[in-house]
This record gives C-alpha cells, sequence and structure tokens, in this order.
C-alpha cells in the first residue's frame, strides 16, 4: 500500500449541537490545540446521524468518522444519544465485515465542558488513522 | 442555481492571523453557486452587518455564508441581520472559522485548507438551504392542574395568584390529598390541618379557580397552548349548588362501611364528606354501599335533607376544558406490606402503616387522637417502628428510597413518646437519612427523648399472646435480638399511584420504569416534563415531602406561567417534515419521538388501482423539537429535518471529502 | 406424509365457501415447465384443484400478499413458516391489514431445486404425491426418492422457520421447526468474520462485481416494503446510479442495515438472486450481531419491536 | 459445413497467440453461477457449461460506465469525452447471445444518434463463438428462430466436434485473418447442434406475430400473467437484447461525470415523469410493454424479434414469469 506523500488523514466529525459541538467551541476558547485533520459538521443530536453518512464520507474520500454526542443520561431530547450508540455499533461491526477497518468509526461522548476532552479524541484518532492509511477499498475512479 | 455571498471574517487577528484569508477568498470564489465574496474585520459589527446588506441587495445575494466563529455565537446576530435584508433567516449558514480551526491550528498552510473545506462545507449546505417559517401557535391563557393534594393546590393558588384561571380536577369528594391525613408535619410538628384547611379554603372561593371534585380526566388531546380536556364529573348524587353542608343527612344514614380517609381504621355512612373539614363540604352518596340504591328503597338523606339538595338521578357528566398548560400532581400512593408476609401485617391488626398511624394519632381520627391499638384498644406499651418496608429492597418492593420515611418515623416516635411519655419506642433502620434544614436536629430530639434506634432488619413479626413479639439483629453489635412489643409500625415505602401509566398514557408524558412520571432532563428542566406545556409537581415524580411538593408546584406553577403569559407562541422552524408521497405509514418515526410529536392521518392518494386512502406520519411542529430521531429511524427517507434534512447532511459530507 | 394436497384443497375450499376468504394464495403447476410451480391465486370453491402442495412450491408469497390486499382483498394464504413469517413482517410494518389476512399454515419439510431435479432425475415429475421421509422426499406411486442433502433449495438449507407461527389454522401433520440440514446458521458469519480484513473485503467485492443491481432481493423481501425506497431516490442521492465498488458497497450495506432485526430469514432474497450474491450472509450477520450485541435471539418475532428501534441503558460501548 | 479442423489444445494456442494485447472475456464459472469474466485467455469448457447467467453484453454495453467527464471553471464548463474500451476477445459466446448482439449493433448505429461509445468498443471486440452441442433446460432458440450453430455477429465461430476435435470458420475480416493463422486443413465435417429444450406453444408464425400481439393489447392474460410480477430489473439485465439506459451526473462538487447505466422497464419508477405521472403504473402494463417491444414494436419497425430464445427469464424470474406463459395466457388458455 503505498501512501501518496504528504497524506494527512481527513476526519469527518458529526458534532451534537448542544455537548460535544460546544465542547468543540471550548476547545477553541481555550485554545487547546489539536491536529488539524478534523472537519465538524453540526447535527441537533447524536441520534440525527444515519449510518449511511458515514459510509457516504469513507466514500467521498474521509479517512474515518467520527459521531460526538452527549453523555449517556445528558442528551438534550433524552434518548437520542442511546438510539445512536445502537446504530452506530452495528454500523461498525457490519463495516468491520464487509471489510472496512472499524477505527475508522468512533462514537465518543463529549460534553460542553470537555473541551481537553475533544481534543484528546482528535489527537488519539488522528494517530490511529495515520497508521491505518488512507481508505483504499472504496475510492472512486477520478476523471483522467 | 442559487446566487451565494460568502462573507469571510477575520474576527480582528483571531482569525485573519492564522488562516490566510486571500488564499482563503480565491478558493471560496471557485466554488459552485458563489457570486459574491468579500472580507471583513469584524462581520459581527454594525458596519460589517450593514456590509452584508449592501451586497445582498447589490449582488442579488439568495443565500448567504458568513464564515466567521461559532454559530452558537452569533447566530442569532446574522439571523435577525437576515431579516432586516428581507431574506429569510434560515437561508444564512455559519462556518466556524475561529473556535474550530484559527484558535486550534497553528500551521498557516493546515488551517487555511481546513477552513476552505469549512467554507465549502457551509456552501454547500446552504445552497440546498430552503427557507422556513417559525409557525405561530395561539395560546389558551388557562390551566388545568391535576390532583387536589398539596401540590395541585399551592400550583393551583399560584397560578391563580398571577391572574390564570385555573380548572382543578380531583378524583375524590374533597381536596387536600395525602397531608389532610397526617395528624402533625415534620420537623416543626405544626399541625397538618391547621396549615392545610385554609389553603383549599382559599382554592375554593378563589375567582380563578374552578375546582371540580370527585372528577376525572378522560382524555387528553392537542398541544403546548391548545389542549383540550374532557372531565368526567362523576354523579355525586348531592346538588352542590343547593347543598349547605349543614350534616344532617350524615348522622341519619343506616349504613356503615370502613371510611376510606381513615385507611379502613374507621367507619363512615354511604352519604359522607370524607373529613370534617373537607373542601368542599359536600357529602356525596357511594352508590355501592347505599341502600337506596342496592335495595330501591330508604331515601332516609333525602328526608332529612333540609335544602332539598338528594339528587338520586344525578348522572356523571362529561365537560370540555380548552388549557394552555397542565400541572400534573396526582400524588403517590402508600406501598402495600402485604408483600413482606414475615411482618404479619393484615395477619395482626396490631402491624399497621405509617399513614394508618397518623390517623391513629389524629385528633379527627377514628380514636379521636388517643393512641390506642387497633386489635385490643389499649394504649400500646412498647411500639416498635420498622423502616424501608418497601424501599431500597429490589426484590420485593422498590430499589429508591422514599425519602420521607425517616423523617415521619422520626416524628411519629415524638408524637407517641408526648402523648404516652412511658411508651418505649423502637426503631428498626438501615440508614437514617436526614438531609434537610433542621431534620438532622429533628431525629437527634427524638432519641434524646428516648427512642431506640436499633440498626438491623427485622425478621419476624408474630403474634404472642395479644401481643407482638419482634425478632431481629442489632447489626451493629452483631447480636439477635428478641422483643415484644403491642404495635408494630411499618414504614411502607410511597409508590406511584395505580392508575400512574394510564395518566401518563393519556397525557403523553413517560414514566420511568417504577411508574413515576419523568421530568425533562434530571438537573435542569426538573419539573417540565418531554411534552411541552405539561408540568410536573409532587410526589407523582417522585417521593417528595411537603417543602419540597410546595416548592416544586411553585416552579411547575411559575413555568406555566411564563408559557401562559403570552399571546401565542413561535415554533421552532427546525422541525421534522413528512413527504407524504413516500411515507409508508409504518409509524417507526412514532416510536422513537421522545415528545409524542408524530402521530398518523389518512390521506387520499391516487394510484393506479384508482383512489385510495393511506396511512401518514404527521407531525405536530408545536410539539417537535427537532431532534431528528425520526429521520434516521425512517427508511423510505420521507421523514425529514427541516434545516438538518439528508440531502444537506450528505452535501456537507460531500463538500468537506472533495 | 406433509404433502397432503387433497386437505389443503379441502381447506382452501371450505375458505372459499364459507366466504372467510374472497380468494385464496397458492402455487400452481407451470404448464410449460414441468419443475416450476409459480404463485397462483384462486377465486372460486371449484378451482381449488389448481393449486398444488409439493417439494417444488419454491416461491415465498408473502411480498405478494402486500399489494393483494392492498385493496381491501380478503385473502387466504397457503403460508409456510417463512411465508407466514413474511405476512407478519408486513403486518408489523403495517402494510397488511390483519383481519385481510387469514394463515393456513403448512408445516414444510423443505423444497427442492426443481431445475436440478429436472436435469438430474425428469422421470421424478410424474409422480402423482409425494411423502416426506425426513432425508428424502420420495413420488407416490413411483418410489422415486430424491435426497434432501442433494437438492434442497439454499433457502431451505438454512431455515430455521419450518414450522408455520401465528396461523389462523395450521394443516394438522407432524412436523416442527428443526432443520437437522442447519445445524449453525451463522457458519458463513464465522467464517467471514475469522478471515483477515482485507480477504473479507475481497470477498464482498467480488461480489459486488457480479451483483447487476437488478432489485431482485429487494423486491421479493417481505422486509423491503417501503412506500418509496431510499435507494431509488434522486434528492437526496443515497445511492449513485453508477455501479462501482463504492456504490455497491453502499446499496449492500444500506440494505443489510434497513432489514436489520427485521429479516424474517425466508431466504428469498438469496433464492432470487440470478448471480448467487451471498445475501444471506450479511442478514444473518445482523442477526448474529443483534444477538450478541442486544440478546435478541429470534431474527423476527411478530408484535415484538425493532430492536435498532429502541436501546438499553447498558448497551454495550465497543468504540475504543 | 467447410471449417478448419483443430485440437483443442492447439486451438487455444492459436487463439492466445491471435488475441495477444487483447483483454480476454470468456465464460467463468463462479460459485455455481457462469457469467463472462476478464481472464487470462481463452480456456477449456466442461462438459457441464451450457451458457452463463450473465451474456456478454455487459462487456459491450456496460451495467455502469462515464461518458464524458466535466468541470465547471470560472462559469465555463469544460467537457472531456469518456475513453472506456480497451480491445477486447469475447470468447465462448453461444449464438443466441451473438443474435442479440447483432441486433444491438443495429439499433446502436441507427441514425441520427448512433451511440459511438458502443460502436467504438463493438469494433475493437473480436468475437468468438461457440456453436452449442447441449441445451439447458430453458432454451427455446429456434421457436425464434435462431439457429444453435448459426454465427450471426461472430467474427470467428467454434464448432466442438468429436472428443478433443473443433472445428473452426471466419465469419468477418479479423476472424479470416485470424484464421489464416491457424495451420491445419479446411474440411467438411459434420456437426450435429443441440435441440432446444423447449418449444414455444406458437399461436402463429412469427412474422405475424407483432399483429397477433397487438390485437391483444387489452387481453385479460396480462394481468393473469402480470399480477405477480414484483418489479425488479432482472428480466431486463439478464436479457441480452435489453438495452434500455438511463443517463445522470455524477457530481463532485463543480466536478463529475455523466454516466450512463442500464435502466429497465420492468422497474415501477421507470416510466414516471417529472410531474409524478405515470403511463405504466402497474405491473400489467409494465410487463406488457417488455413483451410487446420485444415481440411487437421492434419487429413492426425493424422487421426483426428482439427475442433469441435464450431462456434465461424463464430459468430466473423469482415469481415464474415467462414468454411461454404470455403466449399460453394471450392465446386464450385459461390458466
Amino acid at each position: 500500500m503505498s501512501v501518496r506523500e504528504g497524506w494527512r488523514p481527513k476526519i469527518v466529525a458529526f458534532c451534537c449541537n448542544w455537548c460535544s459541538y460546544a465542547g468543540a467551541d471550548l476547545a477553541g476558547t481555550s485554545r487547546i490545540p489539536y491536529p488539524a485533520s478534523v472537519r465538524i459538521i453540526r447535527v441537533p443530536c447524536s441520534g440525527r446521524v444515519n449510518p449511511v453518512f458515514v459510509v457516504r464520507a469513507l466514500q467521498r474520500g474521509a479517512d474515518g468518522v467520527l459521531v460526538a454526542g452527549c453523555h449517556p443520561g445528558d442528551c438534550h431530547y433524552s434518548t437520542g444519544n442511546l438510539y445512536a450508540r445502537r446504530r452506530l455499533l452495528v454500523t461498525r461491526r457490519l463495516l468491520a465485515y464487509m471489510g472496512i477497518e472499524p477505527e475508522r468509526l468512533r462514537l465518543c461522548w463529549v460534553s460542553a465542558s470537555e473541551g481537553e476532552r475533544f481534543a484528546k479524541v482528535i489527537e488519539e484518532m488522528t494517530a490511529v488513522l495515520e497508521k491505518l492509511g488512507p481508505v483504499q477499498q472504496l475510492r472512486e475512479e477520478g476523471p483522467p | 442555481m442559487k446566487r451565494v455571498g460568502v462573507f469571510l471574517c477575520w474576527c480582528g487577528s483571531n482569525i485573519a492571523g492564522v488562516v490566510d484569508m486571500d488564499r482563503l477568498q480565491a478558493e471560496v470564489e471557485r466554488m459552485p453557486g458563489v457570486v459574491h465574496v468579500e472580507q471583513n474585520k469584524y462581520t459581527c459589527s454594525d458596519p460589517g452587518q450593514e456590509s452584508i446588506r449592501r451586497a445582498i441587495r447589490e449582488h442579488r445575494l439568495q443565500r448567504v455564508v458568513v464564515a466567521a466563529c461559532s454559530p452558537r455565537m452569533h447566530e442569532r446576530t446574522f439571523r435577525a441581520m437576515m431579516r432586516t435584508a428581507g431574506l429569510n433567516p434560515y437561508l444564512l449558514e455559519m462556518a466556524n472559522l475561529r473556535e474550530h480551526c484559527s484558535w486550534v491550528h497553528r500551521d498557516i498552510d493546515e488551517a487555511t485548507a481546513k477552513a476552505v473545506d469549512l467554507v465549502r462545507r457551509a456552501v454547500f449546505k446552504v445552497r440546498l438551504a430552503r427557507p422556513l417559517q417559525s409557525g405561530k401557535v395561539p395560546i389558551t391563557r388557562r390551566a388545568l392542574v391535576l390532583g387536589g393534594g398539596i401540590a395541585g393546590i399551592q400550583a393551583a393558588l399560584d397560578l391563580a395568584d398571577f391572574g390564570i384561571p385555573v380548572v382543578l380536577v380531583e378524583s375524590s369528594p374533597s381536596l387536600g390529598g395525602r397531608m389532610a391525613q397526617l395528624d402533625k408535619t415534620f420537623p416543626t410538628l405544626d399541625c397538618s390541618s391547621c396549615i392545610l384547611t385554609p389553603k383549599m379554603v382559599e382554592v375554593a372561593t378563589h375567582p380563578s379557580i374552578r375546582l371540580l371534585t370527585y372528577s376525572e380526566v378522560e382524555s387528553v388531546e392537542g398541544y403546548v397552548g391548545n389542549f383540550k380536556v374532557l372531565v368526567r364529573r362523576k354523579a355525586r348524587s348531592v346538588d352542590e349548588q343547593r347543598c349547605t353542608g349543614c350534616g344532617e343527612c350524615l348522622s341519619k344514614c343506616p349504613a356503615k362501611v370502613p371510611s376510606e380517609f381513615d385507611l379502613g381504621l374507621g367507619t363512615r355512612g354511604a352519604i359522607y364528606v370524607p373529613f370534617p373539614q373537607a373542601v368542599p363540604n359536600v357529602p356525596v352518596i357511594d352508590r355501592q354501599s347505599c341502600l337506596y340504591f342496592t335495595r330501591g328503597r330508604c331515601r332516609i338523606c333525602q328526608r332529612a335533607c333540609p335544602a332539598g339538595a338528594i339528587d338520586y338521578q344525578q348522572e356523571d357528566r362529561l365537560e370540555s376544558y380548552e388549557v394552555g398548560a397542565i400541572v400534573v400532581a396526582t400524588g403517590y400512593d402508600q406501598f402495600d406490606p402485604a408483600a413482606y408476609g414475615e411482618y404479619a401485617y393484615r395477619a395482626s391488626p396490631n402491624v399497621i402503616t405509617g399513614l394508618e398511624f397518623e390517623r391513629l394519632v389524629s385528633s379527627t381520627g377514628p380514636t379521636g387522637g388517643r393512641i390506642l391499638t387497633p386489635g385490643g384498644g389499649r394504649e400500646p406499651q412498647r411500639v416498635v417502628f420498622i423502616k424501608c418496608v418497601g424501599s431500597r429492597d429490589e426484590q420485593r418492593g422498590a430499589s429508591y428510597c422514599s425519602k420521607t420515611c425517616c423523617m415521619y418515623v422520626a416524628k411519629q416516635a415524638i408524637l407517641l413518646k408526648e402523648k404516652l411519655p412511658r411508651c418505649e419506642v423502637y426503631v428498626f433502620y438501615m440508614d437514617v437519612r436526614a438531609a434537610g434544614k433542621d431534620y438532622e436536629e429533628f431525629y437527634l430530639r427524638a432519641r434524646e427523648m428516648g427512642v431506640q434506634y436499633v440498626r438491623g432488619r427485622v425478621a419476624r413479626v408474630f403474634p404472642h399472646g395479644d401481643r407482638l413479639r419482634i425478632r431481629a439483629e442489632d447489626t451493629l453489635i452483631g447480636r439477635r435480638l428478641e422483643l415484644e412489643a403491642d404495635l408494630v409500625v411499618l414504614a411502607s415505602a410511597m409508590v406511584p399511584r395505580p392508575d400512574a401509566r394510564q395518566v401518563a398514557r393519556k397525557l403523553g408524558i413517560a414514566a420511568n420504569q417504577h411508574g413515576f412520571f419523568s421530568e425533562a432532563h434530571p438537573k435542569l428542566r426538573p419539573v417540565e416534563t418531554h411534552t411541552a406545556g405539561i408540568f410536573l409537581a409532587g410526589a407523582a415524580q417522585g417521593p417528595k415531602d411537603i417543602p419540597d411538593s410546595v416548592a416544586q408546584a411553585g416552579a411547575a406553577a411559575s413555568k406555566a406561567a411564563a408559557l401562559l403569559s403570552r399571546q401565542e407562541m413561535e415554533t421552532e422552524p427546525v422541525v421534522a417534515e413528512v413527504n407524504e408521497h413516500w411515507c409508508s405509514g409504518c409509524l417507526r418515526c412514532a416510536r422513537v419521538c421522545p415528545y409524542n410529536a408524530i402521530s398518523e392521518r389518512e390521506i387520499r392518494v391516487r394510484t393506479a388501482a384508482g383512489v385510495r386512502t393511506k396511512t401518514v406520519a404527521t407531525v405536530n411542529p408545536g410539539l417537535c423539537q427537532g431532534c431528528g430521531a425520526c429521520a434516521v429511524a425512517c427508511r423510505d427517507g420521507a421523514m425529514n429535518l427541516a434545516g438538518f434534512a439528508d440531502q444537506q447532511v450528505l452535501a456537507e459530507v460531500d463538500a468537506l471529502c472533495l | 406424509m406433509s404433502w397432503a394436497l387433497p386437505a389443503v384443497d379441502a381447506l382452501a375450499a371450505r375458505l372459499l365457501e364459507d366466504r372467510l376468504v374472497d380468494a385464496v394464495l397458492g402455487w400452481a403447476r407451470d404448464p410449460d415447465l414441468p419443475w416450476q410451480r409459480y404463485p397462483h391465486r384462486v377465486d372460486e370453491p371449484s378451482r381449488v384443484g389448481e393449486l398444488v402442495w409439493d417439494p417444488f412450491c419454491a416461491p415465498g408469497l408473502a411480498k405478494l400478499v402486500f399489494r393483494m390486499t392492498e385493496g381491501g382483498l380478503k385473502l387466504g394464504v397457503l403460508a409456510r413458516g417463512c411465508d407466514a413469517l413474511g405476512v407478519w413482517r408486513l403486518i408489523h410494518d403495517r402494510r397488511i391489514a390483519r383481519e385481510n389476512v387469514y394463515l393456513l399454515g403448512l408445516p414444510c419439510p423443505g423444497m427442492a431445486d426443481g431445475v436440478r431435479v429436472w436435469e438430474e432425475c425428469p422421470e421424478a415429475f410424474d409422480a402423482a404425491g409425494w411423502e416426506d421421509h425426513g432425508s428424502h422426499w420420495v413420488a407416490v406411486p413411483t418410489g422415486i426418492r430424491l435426497p434432501k442433502e442433494r437438492f434442497l433449495l439454499d433457502k431451505c438449507l438454512q431455515c430455521q422457520v419450518r414450522w408455520p407461527r401465528q396461523c389462523d389454522e395450521v394443516l394438522a401433520v407432524q412436523g416442527g421447526s428443526w432443520n437437522p440440514f442447519c445445524e449453525d446458521r451463522y457458519r458463513q458469519v464465522r467464517q467471514l468474520e475469522e478471515l483477515p480484513l482485507p480477504q473479507r473485503f475481497d470477498f464482498w467485492r467480488g461480489w459486488f462485481e457480479r451483483c447487476l443491481r437488478c432489485f431482485a432481493c429487494r423486491q421479493v423481501c417481505p422486509a423491503c416494503n417501503c412506500e418509496s425506497c431510499s435507494l431509488d431516490q434522486f434528492e437526496p442521492n443515497w445511492l449513485e446510479r453508477e455501479v462501482g465498488v463504492a456504490t455497491q458497497f453502499i446499496f449492500h450495506f444500506t440494505r443489510a442495515l434497513h432489514v436489520a432485526g427485521r429479516c424474517v430469514d425466508c431466504g428469498e432474497c438469496q433464492r432470487a438472486c440470478p448471480v448467487g450474491f451471498p445475501l444471506g450472509a450479511l442478514n444473518r450477520k445482523m442477526m448474529k450481531d443483534m444477538e450478541d450485541l442486544f440478546g435478541v435471539r429470534e431474527p423476527f418475532v411478530p408484535q415484538e419491536s425493532e430492536p435498532l428501534g429502541e436501546f438499553a441503558l447498558d448497551d454495550p460501548d465497543e468504540f475504543r | 459445413m467447410a471449417v478448419k479442423l483443430v485440437r483443442g489444445s492447439d486451438m487455444l494456442r492459436w487463439l492466445r497467440r491471435c488475441g495477444e494485447g487483447r483483454r480476454w472475456v470468456v465464460p467463468a464459472k463462479e460459485d455455481r453461477h457462469w457469467l463472462f469474466a476478464e481472464r487470462d485467455g481463452p480456456v477449456v469448457f466442461p462438459p457441464d457449461y451450457r451458457n452463463a447467467t450473465v451474456g456478454p453484453k455487459g462487456w459491450l454495453l456496460p451495467r455502469s460506465e462515464p461518458i464524458l467527464y466535466y468541470r465547471w471553471t470560472g462559469g465555463r464548463v469544460s467537457v472531456t469525452p469518456a475513453q472506456g474500451w480497451r480491445p477486447q476477445v469475447i470468447y465462448g459466446v453461444r449464438p443466441c447471445d451473438l443474435k442479440a448482439i447483432a441486433l444491438l449493433d443495429s439499433i446502436m448505429a441507427s441514425e441520427p444518434w448512433p451511440e459511438t461509445q458502443y460502436l467504438t468498443r463493438r469494433a475493437h471486440t473480436v468475437l468468438v463463438g461457440m456453436a452449442c452441442t447441449a441445451a439447458s433446460s430453458c432454451c427455446f432458440c429456434t421457436s425464434m428462430g435462431v439457429h444453435p450453430a448459426e454465427s450471426y455477429a461472430a467474427d470467428l465461430m467454434i464448432y466442438p466436434l468429436q472428443g478433443e476435435e473443433y472445428g473452426v470458420a471466419a465469419f468477418s475480416e479479423v476472424g479470416r485473418e485470424w484464421l489464416a493463422q491457424l495451420e491445419g486443413e479446411e474440411a467438411d465435417a459434420a456437426f450435429s447442434p443441440a435441440v432446444p429444450a423447449l418449444s414455444l406453444p406458437m399461436p402463429t408464425s412469427l412474422e405475424d406475430l407483432p399483429g397477433w400481439l397487438e390485437r391483444r393489447f387489452d387481453d385479460p392474460g396480462w394481468q393473469r400473467l402480470a399480477w405477480r410480477c414484483l418489479s425488479c430489473g432482472l428480466c431486463a439485465y439478464l436479457c441480452p437484447t435489453c438495452y434500455c439506459y438511463g443517463i445522470s451526473d455524477v457530481d463532485r462538487g463543480g466536478a463529475g461525470r455523466r454516466v450512463r447505466w442500464w435502466d429497465a422497464c420492468t422497474l415501477p419508477d421507470f416510466s414516471r415523469m417529472a410531474g409524478g405521472h405515470d403511463p405504466r403504473p402497474t405491473t400489467t402494463e409494465r410487463v406488457r410493454q417488455r413483451i410487446m417491444h420485444k415481440l411487437a414494436y421492434h419487429p413492426a419497425r425493424q422487421g426483426e424479434i428482439l427475442c433469441t430464445g435464450c431462456g434465461r427469464c424463464i430459468e430466473y424470474c423469482p415469481m415464474g414469469i415467462h414468454l411461454p406463459a404470455a403466449l399460453r395466457l394471450l392465446g386464450g388458455d385459461g390458466r
């Protein structure tokens, strides 16, 4: 597997508006540096994340997908993150079964006060993806 | 393609110090749909906003992207700006270049590349944005309070004092609830009725409160601000308008049945008021026990009534009320200790519950306030209290702590010591939990008065002659104990009322695994339910003592009042929407909705086979909070979330992965 | 004796005579192809003789019941275990009204691959009737024995639902749900799980290249009953029309996920696929995970809610 | 019949040499199913090879293919046509599929919009046909006027003779060039082709079939056949003569490709128009359309029946819908 020169992993992160997006904001206001690999999509709740979004990201060129929501019990909508946990657990196993490294999908709980934790999750995941390299399986042929 | 304008904010040097703004601008200008890009030092400032307005006019922009700080910071600002520029506020999207980029990354190349992605995400999303209109829902300025115990009374009075008309529905013939059954209250030992009765009277006489006792809620429809409540007024057989409350009928009634109010320790007639201070002071005929209703003859009360108020023909009536908010204060029940066979409850009349003890010690109770054993009518020499009967016991009762028992046992022990100073009092406990203002002191007072606290579980209670024998273990010194007593009082748990789940279903609110109603958030929204416009007060939500119930009732009332103080309510436009053409009507969405916002309706569709009806899901925008769980549950993609639509999120993914 | 055709005819006739149903759905012999049985509808008691019940009734009926009952037709359905569960799937999804179907349960000893029998033993089709001898089907009166080991349809080899459950009536013959030919329904899943990840992907890629995306698997599936399949939609474009490894991945991934916890394990998708795509290996993977993760033992139990439509507070959290 | 006689191993060696530098597309058995797949070179067929489940159609008209690439820059779009062909040999093609390719050739070449992509790919393809010695259980080519030893679109035709012996004949310029390189004598050989397993209950002659069907456009038989159709695209995708396609753009943010993909008139959305109206709303109209197109409309316009009797739809339709049943039902058989 040859990795393009200068390749850096790209993480698409779905962050719930109430906890994790605010947690990422806090990392910013606290000036906690983390790798520039992550790109955040704001969703109202981790329960809004359709597993197909995950595969779509991997197909289009993301190397990893992070879904971040409120800690269980703290969901703004009370149960959204618990539905998300089930769906994404199954998603991750199915990805692995179909030959995509399961580490490329991660679900984590980041509260609005956990800026530090958000930065740490990004660091960890970036390190994991750097080891895995880019997604080879779902790459599509580009124009000539 | 929609004409998109992108406004790149420097935020002084906060963003521009790390992101190469000119490089960013050059990239953004190439993005599909983008017709105008400009940079501002502080976009949120008045001149910054004005320059967006100008660009909207000059470049005929249809969509706007502001690449600046977090939308949690300034999305409201820019949405308001959109309105003043004549564009729908939801045709705006922000790219978070500050908190998510310039403040966390140092490398200019990396930060600039990321900024390009973040702006592209916003551009792709906003291209698919639709104008969203927040709906306006009129609010009915009237509240329903469900339950006439201390929580319901307090909530009704507080609401009425705000000037809000209140309908108070109580299922029993009188206001008062559990508190009316109590003798004294901890930790002050003031008389329960003395502080409760004035409030009951105030409810009955308050011009803004319509009091419906002996009534039950039949059904609730509608949503926040607009509930339709159907109330069944059970037939009292006594005309409330005519009755003067003279009580002539009560003494004449030949029937004698156990009194519910006295928990079976005393009796009442078939026509009765539950207790002397009842409000309203209007009797009710218990048709199951009434000779006229069961055998067709008697009519003694009718003859006795000087006002001609007895009406055997009365029937249940259904009355409909429109209300804007509902406070649920349906209270609790006491755990039936029969599950603990070893405590001989029911097997011996001298084993009673804490609530029964209240009636025994009350001056309005069956013994007139003298403490006598129900079995023998003697003054007890020794009384044993057993705590945590049904509480903190997952096997036979419930896992939770009922919170009030430690204090009421201390109170009852003190009352015993005061009335019968020579009586020995033992309390068997697991822990003593006396958190609360003046509570610990109150408990210590009981000990100082000579109440014996023994840590340990009672293994068995059994009749022994005309006394009771108690076998227990003192776990502190590890010794078995055996002692005799004349009266055993079981501090039985507080449990939800038996019909709690039914009530929850009627109201569309959630109940926890025990049956207590669930608050919207345990910390931040303790009196709201997940159903907007329905609030909780008192022990229906979980075990509570009087001060807590009153406090929560006040909180619920002010939450309801805040809602009802408005003429109409803006509904959040970020709500779920149904594509009826695609909807299969499986209603899987409704099952994951935490707010009961989705119901079904029939529509007529034209198909090859002609016109047929089909069931589809329908979203009540007044109830929907926009979480989007339904959109993922829907496999057809018929359910979508406005503002976070499937096609928008997919476009965002695509934009970030280019 | 599982192939009691006269009894089936009599039951069907009675349903029609008593006006319990407007029509009965079963199978009929194809006059052109001796090995073929196709779904057949009978509206009058006098024509129940057109129905057939023998080891070649391959097609599943559940999905047909859906469109047939849409206009309010009351339908009697000759239902094997797989058909009955399929109909229940559709009832559960509110696509069939319970009162519109009368399920006539037929305990099923497994169906034969007709073409294969035709190619290897055409004289078997001269039979007047069939008996079930556990490991063989036996033709009456010719006495020709067809070993199931050789001729059982793939979907029947793996079958776990031979006994028709939750029917209005079950043709009273002996039988049960136990299938001696299926030792471990997760065998293939386990084998794949044990492969190294790149080989797993190669396995699926090989099939993605063969899959024509004709959607036969979706169309026969009683769990795929959406009014508008998301995979057909252009806006949003969940699945691009382009057929490549990535889009095939999304197609099969989405299909598997959409039937997860809902699949009745009837095997129709596998039967319908012209290129033999191992759809069952995806469906069963979902079943196995539902069992491993959430303790859902049966693939589908009517009236119960779906594992992915609920949650437990103590669900596993294995994302590290 | 004059053919060059050759032993099997020599034939394979010769073919491999002639096809040097080309992609070899040959029938391959993948897990019980035969299909045309890319391999190193020609192969010997085991006796159980009758025909492939998925024929060679996809190698000429791919399941999906880019037809152009585009890019927006500064409000202008630049377009690059796709180059989707490689020289190839398709080997082991049966006469029914060869006939189908001949039909596709004429359809794709028809004016005013010849399908250049197909035609280019076709021009770079050498078709090596294989006459049938055994029929599969669903073959009915002769009912459709197709002969199991005819060459049709083939450049070269192989006739399996006795044992290891084969006869080879050429039917095109390329074929003759190739054949010239094969050492061996032209000789007369007796070849006895397979007899198809099925013969259709033809209600009328093939020439009169279009009219016969047109008269039965409103026949209730269509409904009796099509009610059990589940609206998948299996029959159309396996059919060697079905060529309907759709076009959509695969956009990647201002750049992308325009893609052509197989479509099928049996799929529910095929004829749905932008406003939602669908002139073929139920399976009855859709199944009728498919069969009428093959047996009535196309023959009426072009004089050729669009069915070559390969039998795939019969064998693989999960609900047992097929041509013999259609003809029987329309012919008045009550079943």
